[in-house]
């Protein structure tokens, strides 16, 4: 390990530094690309919540989590699967309604999972997804597996009584579950503290038995600075913690929404902390990267995505018996 | 008559039943600033303000609730979830206090209350946002359940809704919105419970409601050509169903076809057919057919539109019953 | 006014406390009647939960209600109701299951209600009355009624999701909700700290934006000094707030129940604070009234009860066309 | 045979299961120390520990939705909700999720997992503790549904339903719990999917399931005194249904009477009689009677009983579908 490699910020090496930018460059890219098959009608499904400008929350977590891990997302979830090291091209292949998708086409962009990355399920249901990550905690514990289980969900989520019920038994039984609040600003067109009368949530989460964390989610090494000490702190038997990430969403609710309820200064101020150029802005400044390195990191994240859907949108749609497979794994 | 989309009627119905009783209030996700996920109440929260249109959090089985106990007290509120899909959520709410609280208290409390919502098929948006889950409200005795297909109807039967001093689930359908028909300009109100003739015809009668009144229509078209005249009966209100509309229509038929967009099994396609066996034995020169979803959860892609009775499936059964 | 009159408790006159403690003694003898007659075979249904040991917090929270308040409990209900003003022939009559029970027996124990005394029912479903409060709330509010709505549920419900979603939106807007928590320790044969990983429940309210309080169950008059000052509260617009009453319930779960899951030792700590005789004490002690007068009260209570439910359990049962009315309020 | 009571078969399946598979856990409401409300799992606790046996919290929604979590993840989960009143507290975790996960991911979530619950009448506990509500699992697609009515078959089902890789909705009934019948003393398993002939017969078929199949024997034995020989078929599974088991029947009876303790209007008996007719049309002399609940609220007091199907009606439609 050279001098360099040993320089390191919230315990990361150079490299981790580098591959956690490209990390969030790939995630931007792909969610901008898949955008835009969307507008051009590729996608077979009509929803598709993209979660540019969030890339540093999904990034800084998932580096957070071990291979032993499990999780659940929201509807909002592809930075997230990213991270955690999906296949873009199925990924494409599954919001183009293909049959080599995740899930051969017939979960679209709202419900892509891969059982083999740990991921349970992205869930189309707000807070719907929480209790079945308890169940992966419960699940960890019981066969003593040092895993942790994170529910990935919004600030719209955090409304839904299940979150509650949930952080109760997590604590109960202190199960290695770790909640982590992508809070974005917005529940569609509905500002948080429309929603939610208090902001407390960290403190909120104590209360329950829960520990509990607030971050800047724009700062990816805060965010995963943050995540580790919580999952490290759940993964050794302490029970369950919540993180509070607070980011913003660039685009609209979905794709084409050009959400006319929140002001132009609003998004600005936020852009102005774009999660991806506050961190390469670091990294160039510390001399990890140089700045043609960070476009080179850009342009062949642009080239796979590309690439990867150019070959997602060629494939072929799922066979008509496919609507009848896949319901139950036994025939009676 | 002037022709307005669907959702447009719809917030006819709202505004105008909002403008006359102080006590109508709307409450649910988006439904205020938004102006609705699916812009039926654009534009409401302007006239009346956020005090009766009331953005909730995302709360689904508090947010009914909430609905019920105003109810209780003297308000007539407009309850919305988003999708049909979220009737789940609040179902302890819908299922087993708003239907049962009257009868539970011998009559002490009314429930003068609407539950808005939306479903079907139609945006490929996978198994949890494309659902029909009208059997569930259905077969919860104390729920009236109205399924409107056209414009006019959203508006008069919307308008009773409001009106009646009984919980009713009203879902409309999320590929009806943009759909024009005509509208009376002037204030009326269709009453719950009674059927409509949505075409007339003397071989085979279909029963359906909501979008799938279109399709049967389409059927009936393409069978008229073939030289078979269906009649096609829009039940408009399934909970009561208006079985005299049905059985008259089926003792001049003699046959008799269901379609739902709702699946199959011990769905509201059985019940029709039961019914109709029962009070048109004689009459009946073949067993009732239903077409209705297929049994699977309703898949995204292309497959959506196979998992849901076609109008080719409408005209071989029509064609199958008539040939004999 | 004469100069004894003047002397006060947590706000309340003389008289005012006599009728206290004598509301708490009809709740016990009402509850114990009904107990035996249900197992003697008088009652119609099959679940019969009382309230003896919670009379205090029955009593001390609604004597700090007004008229125009509403309320709703759980299924332990009775004790509410009748401080409420509840006709305990009528009680009766519907534990029955009789025409002229409240519910024209219709109901039972779980669901009286009587909507002209604000009562809007009983509820078996644990947790399903608060959005209702909820609602109630709203409804005072929105029709500018100087009321407030009073959910009652027990520890147990503590639990189910619907409470955080409706302290949330009592808080969000401002309603004139009061979240009176009846915690008598158990819900069934599950310890409140078996269920609940964190008792915070006050402090948890206030994470809401929920105004919280806590307070000995087992003593009237400080359950009403503190209800009198959480309803002031929600009444006055400031918005819901949320009283933790800890009490004991000295029957099992239901009648029969003979509470193995607990120790005799915990059930005479409670009992040896018995709210009746605790604050019986504290009037002789202090001369508000004499011991006989409190035994005539008793036996007082006692009469009436007998009476009650001699009368009631001679009633007609409902006429087997009731089955089919109050379904709809309009025929279609 | 020895005999035991139908809660005692349950649980000698559960242990049974439990002891030869680690991953397999109870986890519900009072399901440990106290022994279930209904003492199912009374003393399991002792045998398998608090890891096993888990108490959950009030949570309906959560704790199935946990269960589900750890089907997903290798375990084998058996969750109990007290009353079947209690799904719709539970209803998107097990109308939206637990049926539709794996479908939803291309078959790549398995949820092996049992949902234990008991409905029904018989305690005259209200309309919020009595109710029979089958039919909003049998019409969501992606569910086994189970209704056992005799102890051997509450054990071979539930040890079926347990080895299950599905979901398998399995609901039991409050009045039967103390009922003695036959039981194998060594382990045998019941099939899913599977009708019994719990009578044989040759004028009419009695198709039911659950307690009823005791209201349909008494009645059976009744008819048998005037001559009047009744099949009864216990359906046992709901979901799917065993229509080869009662189509050959009604082909041989001619008459068909579909008994259920659920609300008539959109439930089980709609399905079940929509398919005798469409299987058996050219036997039936008649159309299918259908014998429910009505269409209100369950009552508590001496009505509950008026309000569900009882012998007499069996009888009368049984002489009434033979006479003619
Ligand atoms: C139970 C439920 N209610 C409502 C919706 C509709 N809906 C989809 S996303 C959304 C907003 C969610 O906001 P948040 O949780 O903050 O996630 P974000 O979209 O901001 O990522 C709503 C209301 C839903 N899908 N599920
Ligand atoms: C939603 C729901 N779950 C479970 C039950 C069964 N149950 C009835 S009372 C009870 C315990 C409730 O405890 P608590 O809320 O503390 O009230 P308590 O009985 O102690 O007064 C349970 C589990 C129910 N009626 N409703
Ligand atoms: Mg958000
Ligand atoms: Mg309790």
């Amino acid at each position: 390990m050279t001098q360099k490699d040993a320089t390191q910020s919230a315990g990361l090496s150079e490299p981790e530094r580098v591959e956690l930018l490209r990390t969030m460059i790939r995630i931007r890219e792909f969610e901008d690309m898949v955008g835009e098959s969307y507008l051009r009608g590729h996608t077979a499904g009509s929803m598709l919540h993209l979660s540019v400008g969030e890339e540093a929350v999904a990034a800084g977590i998932v580096k957070a989590m071990a291979p032993e891990d499990v999780f659940t997302t929201h509807h909002r979830g592809h930075g997230v699967f990213l991270a955690r090291g999906a296949d873009p091209m199925r990924m494409f292949a599954e919001v183009f309604g293909k049959s080599v998708g995740y899930c051969k086409g017939k979960g679209g962009s709202m419900h892509i999972a891969d059982i083999q990355l740990g991921h349970m399920g992205a869930n189309a249901i707000v807070g719907a997804n929480i209790p079945i990550s308890l169940g992966g905690g419960f699940s960890l514990k019981y066969r003593d597996v040092p895993g942790v289980s994170v529910a990935f969900f919004g600030d719209g989520a955090i409304n839904q009584g299940v979150l509650y019920e949930s952080m109760n038994m997590a604590a109960l039984w202190k199960l290695p579950v770790v909640f982590a609040v992508v809070n974005n600003q917005y529940g569609m067109g509905t500002r948080v503290d429309q929603a939610s009368a208090s902001l407390a949530f960290a403190e909120r989460a104590e209360t329950f038995g829960v520990k509990g964390a607030e971050v800047d989610g724009m700062d990816v090494e805060a965010v995963y600075g943050a995540a580790d000490a919580l999952l490290r702190y759940s993964r050794e038997g302490n029970g369950p913690s919540l993180l509070v990430a607070n980011a913003y969403r660039f685009y609209g609710h979905g794709r084409k929404d050009p959400s006319p309820y929140r002001t132009k200064e609003e998004e600005a101020k936020w852009k102005a902390r774009d999660p991806i150029a506050l961190f390469r802005d670091r990294l160039v400044t510390e001399g990890v990267i140089t700045a043609e390195r960070s476009e080179r990191i850009g342009a062949e994240a642009v080239t796979e995505m590309e690439e990867a859907a150019a070959v997602a949108v060629t494939q072929a749609d799922p066979a008509p018996e496919e609507l009848y497979t896949d319901v139950f794994a036994e025939e009676l | 008559m002037r022709e307005i989309a669907y959702r447009e009627a719809l917030r006819e119905a709202i505004y105008e039943e909002m403008e006359q009783d102080e006590n109508v209030f709307v409450i649910g996700e988006e439904v205020g600033r938004y102006g609705g996920a699916y812009a039926v109440t654009r534009g409401l929260i302007k006239e009346f303000g956020a005090r009766r249109l009331v953005d909730a959090p995302i709360s689904e089985a508090s947010t009914v609730g909430l609905g019920i106990g105003a109810a209780i007290t003297g308000l007539r509120p407009i309850v919305e979830l988003m999708y049909v899909d979220f009737v789940p959520l609040a179902m302890d709410q819908i299922a087993t206090q708003m239907p049962k609280l009257r009868y539970m208290t011998g009559g002490q409390l009314k429930i003068p209350m609407v539950l808005r919502t939306q479903g079907g098929t139609g945006r490929s948006a996978g198994a949890q946002h494309s659902q029909s889950l009208e059997a569930y409200c259905v077969h919860t005795p104390g729920l009236r359940v109205v399924m409107p297909a056209t414009p006019a109807d959203a508006k008069g039967l919307l308008k009773s809704a409001i009106r009646s001093d009984d919980p009713v689930v009203f879902i409309e359908h999320k590929a009806l919105y943009a759909r024009k028909g005509a509208v009376p300009e002037e204030t009326c109100t269709i009453p719950l419970g009674k059927a409509r003739i949505s075409r007339s015809g003397s071989d085979v009668t279909i029963v359906t409601y909501s979008r799938m009144v279109l399709i049967a229509e389409e059927a009936a078209g393409a069978l008229e050509a073939e030289g078979i005249s269906a009649e096609v009966i829009d039940l408009r209100t399934l909970s009561p169903m208006d079985m005299d509309a049905v059985s008259a229509s089926v003792g001049k038929t003699k046959r008799a076809i269901v379609v739902t967009e709702a699946h199959k099994t011990a769905g509201m396609s059985a019940e029709i057919a039961a019914r109709i066996t029962e009070s048109n034995w004689t009459d009946l020169t073949a067993p009732v057919v239903r077409i209705a979803a297929k049994d699977v959860p309703v898949p995204a892609t292309h497959l959506e539109k196979l998992s849901i009775p076609s109008v080719d499936e409408i005209v071989d059964a029509a064609k199958t019953l008539c040939g004999e």
